[in-house]
């Protein structure tokens, strides 16, 4: 299992790499190299570390060693065919990890990021309308029971298109230079994320290609169906350049505008997990 | 008998409401502080109707988290207010200087003992707390915290004889009982005389 | 503040070592999976730090943080 | 419907109810370490800086208001923990209640301005939502005869109506259930990193955990 874990934290990065070129490419730059990500945590991982004098030095180190845990353990899950909701809470911790990234270093800017983390917190309810609605169909919450049911009924994406939709704009939000990504907009420096550096961005960088691995896979296997990998791999990568194509164009919306966006998703997700529920 | 838990509920909704709108309309803060009370007590009023053994063993706690909201709630507005430097005397009312305030105090503590349990500490604290309040005393905090801490061990432990030796019931029982008393009475008596003595 | 470079390179010996030793384990079904993947949850994470800080972790004064160009 | 994975521990203490399912397990483990960094770890010093120049200064928690916080916080990771694991909805109901009013302890020692007023109206809003959070458990019991959720999740007991289910959600919701509180924003903003991401944690714990109950009962 230590392979796979590696190969989703490499595979991921790759993966925010091949992101990065897109947009570089759609806006006319030459960009990095798609392995950029890859070198990224290569080099943040020798680059002189210590902790800041004004941060709190255990929340600073644990949170980062429990960033890495908790998505180490979504992958375990979403392997294994475990149950959405854990993925779910686990996604919504993630909230509370870039909350204390960015309040245990003591910096504004880092606390800017952990505060607009946590009023952009409207983001994670269409995804739970989406397990929601999932479960409406299936009758189950576990992965493994939603993959038998689309091996029998079809793939959930053409049966509810709208929750397909909901969960891709809940992963576009977590894309870097997304128009959601409002916690590491550059006008609070890098938001949450600032005062990481060293091994400690390392650190935060296998999270992020765990994360991105993790989110994708679970929204091939719950909309798709089970796959062999090698069609995971080329779905994840479709995927990405999709949500590239929206990063690369959409403005970043302002903090207002991006909680308006979300509650706005939301309202539609439940009106329309209300219907669906009387329907059924 | 449903129909009766039904009005019950009704009314005690109404109550709510009733308040609810109060809290809506009201923008002093200490007013609102006072009016949440009136809120407290329609939830209080909810689990009441059970009309159980198991509502009076829920409507406890429930109580002592609304107190204990109550009180910290009261404590950020001292604090946000900044009237923290008022010191606490006793009421200043003709009546109660005189014996009064003893002998209602003795009536109520010689009540919670007969009452005993929860209800009976209630009485009896509040007994206490009216002694202390009319009278101004400074009374010695520790002693009665290590009186509660003591009498709280004591429910427990009867807690466990009747789980572990049920034969020794009416021994725990009366252990329950008195512990359970001295504990609330001392409670009681802790509250809203430990105010301002030492600032966070 | 911090540990010193060699505690850290004690760290990431042994949590990769244990998960070298639970791979094995659990691929010879001595180890039930979910103790595995408990085990690499913990490991994993203290792992990649004490790697990295084994090698550059710096061993003086602290700094405060970035405020502002 | 398999909610949450089988229970694989379940703890009958008289009529207390604790039971862990792979779900409560992870939101348990996730606020036990919260709980542990907030007992070890330091406050941290916010840096604020001047405006108009180049000198910054840090802010320094008191060691008096220091021990309050980590008090309440280390309050607030137990009541939350016992909000997820408990199997009975009166208890989860008072774990909750007892989330709100250590989120307002663990700001309550900040002697700033606009975060105690913040805590103040958020104290207001929890302390109204207890009507409609042990309303719901109170008419649970009324109209089902039981509080344990394993009970309740069984076919043979009478459904849960959905208006109760909706006043637990309110209840919850009132208590600093996650997206919305504004209040609550405003009160990260105080300094002291571990006591006030206890706030934040538990009312995205409590959340999770709302749902689960909604869905099992």
């Amino acid at each position: 299992m230590i392979e796979y874990v590696l190969f989703a934290v490499f595979f991921g990065l790759l993966l925010l790499g091949i992101h990065r070129k897109t947009i570089a490419r759609i806006q006319r730059r030459p960009g990095p190299p798609v392995w950029q990500e890859i070198l990224h945590m290569l080099k943040f991982s020798f680059k002189s570390t210590w902790i800041p004098a004004t941060a709190s030095g255990t929340l600073f180190v644990g949170i980062v060693l429990l960033a890495i845990g908790i998505w180490t353990a979504a992958l375990f899950v979403v392997l294994t065919g475990g149950s959405l909701l854990i993925i779910f809470g686990i996604y919504m911790l993630h909230k509370i990890v870039e909350h204390g990234f960015g309040l245990s270093s003591g910096s504004p800017y880092g606390k800017f990021g952990g505060v607009r983390s946590v009023i952009s917190a409207a983001s994670e309810i269409p995804l739970f309308v989406t397990v929601a609605v999932i479960a409406l169909f299936t009758e189950s919450f576990s992965l493994a029971d939603i993959t038998a049911y689309q091996e029998v009924h079809g793939p959930l994406l053409f049966l509810v298109p709208l929750p397909a939709l909901a969960m891709y704009i809940v992963i576009l939000s977590k894309m870097p230079s997304s128009p959601f990504s409002i916690v590491e907009s550059k006008e609070i420096v890098s938001g949450y994320k600032t005062e990481h550096f060293g091994v400690w961005r390392a650190g935060l960088e296998v999270t992020n290609g765990l994360k991105t691995y993790v989110l994708l896979f679970t929204f091939l296997a719950v909309f798709i169906g089970s796959l062999p990998l090698w069609w995971i791999l080329i779905g994840m990568v479709l995927i990405i350049l999709s949500l590239s194509f929206v990063c690369a164009l959409c403005p970043m919306l302002s903090p207002f505008d991006t909680v308006t966006v979300q509650i706005l998703i939301t309202a539609i997700m439940v009106v329309y997990a209300g219907i669906l529920w009387v329907v059924a | 008998m449903w129909q009766q838990y039904s009005l019950g509920l009704l009314l005690v909704l109404v109550a709510g409401v009733i308040a609810f709108f109060a809290l809506v309309l009201e923008k002093d803060d200490l007013h609102r502080l006072l009016l949440i009370d009136l809120v407290e007590i329609a939830s209080l009023g909810i689990i009441a109707l059970l009309g159980t053994d198991l509502a009076e063993a829920l409507i406890l706690p429930g109580l002592v988290v609304g107190i204990a909201e109550l009180l910290a709630l009261s404590q950020i507005y001292v604090m946000k207010e900044g009237i923290k430097d008022c010191v606490v005397k006793g009421l200043d009312i003709e009546v109660i200087q005189a014996d009064a305030p003893l002998i209602i105090s003795i009536l109520l503590i010689i009540y919670g003992i007969i009452l005993s349990g929860f209800t009976g500490g209630g009485i009896a604290g509040l007994g206490a707390v009216f002694y202390i309040m009319s009278r101004g005393h400074r009374e010695k905090f520790e002693l009665l915290e290590i009186a509660a801490g003591i009498s709280w061990a004591v429910w427990i432990l009867a807690f466990f004889i009747f789980m572990s030796f049920p034969e020794y019931w009416l021994t725990a029982l009366f252990m329950a009982a008195v512990g359970i008393l001295l504990k609330v009475a001392a409670k009681m008596a802790l509250v809203g005389t430990m105010w301002g003595d030492n600032p966070l | 503040m911090m540990l010193s470079k060699s505690r850290f390179g004690l760290l990431a010996f042994a949590s990769g070592f244990l998960i070298v030793i639970g791979f094995f384990l659990e691929w010879g079904d001595y180890l039930p999976f979910w103790a595995y993947a408990a085990l690499l949850v913990c490991c994993f994470p203290v792992f990649t730090l004490s790697l990295g800080l084994w090698w550059m972790a710096r061993e003086h004064e602290e700094d405060i943080p970035f405020v502002g160009y | 419907m398999n909610i949450a994975g089988e229970p694989f521990l379940v703890l009958e203490f008289a009529d207390e109810l604790v039971y862990l399912t792979p779900y409560t397990t992870t939101l348990l483990l996730f606020a036990l370490a919260f709980t542990i960094f907030a007992i070890i770890s330091r406050p941290e010093r916010q840096v604020d800086i001047v405006f108009g120049g180049d000198a910054f200064y840090a802010k320094k928690t008191s060691l008096s208001e220091m021990r309050f916080r980590r008090f309440m916080a280390i309050a607030c990771g137990l009541a939350s923990m016992g909000a997820v694991v408990t199997g009975d909805i009166f208890n989860f109901t008072l774990f909750i209640s007892l989330v709100g009013i250590c989120n307002v302890g663990i700001v309550a020692a900040v002697k700033i301005r606009h975060v105690q007023e913040a805590a103040f109206q958020y104290g207001i809003v929890a302390l109204s939502a207890t009507v409609p959070l042990f309303g719901a458990a109170a008419l649970t019991a009324a109209t089902t005869g039981t509080l344990s959720m394993i009970e309740l999740g069984k076919a043979t007991t009478a459904a849960v109506s959905p208006v109760i289910k909706a006043l637990l959600v309110l209840g919850v919701m009132g208590e600093g259930m996650a997206p919305f509180y504004a209040a609550k924003a405003e009160m990260f903003r105080a300094p002291g990193a571990p006591y006030v991401i206890m706030c934040s944690l538990s009312s995205l714990l409590i959340f999770l955990r709302v749902i689960e109950v909604v869905l099992v009962i």
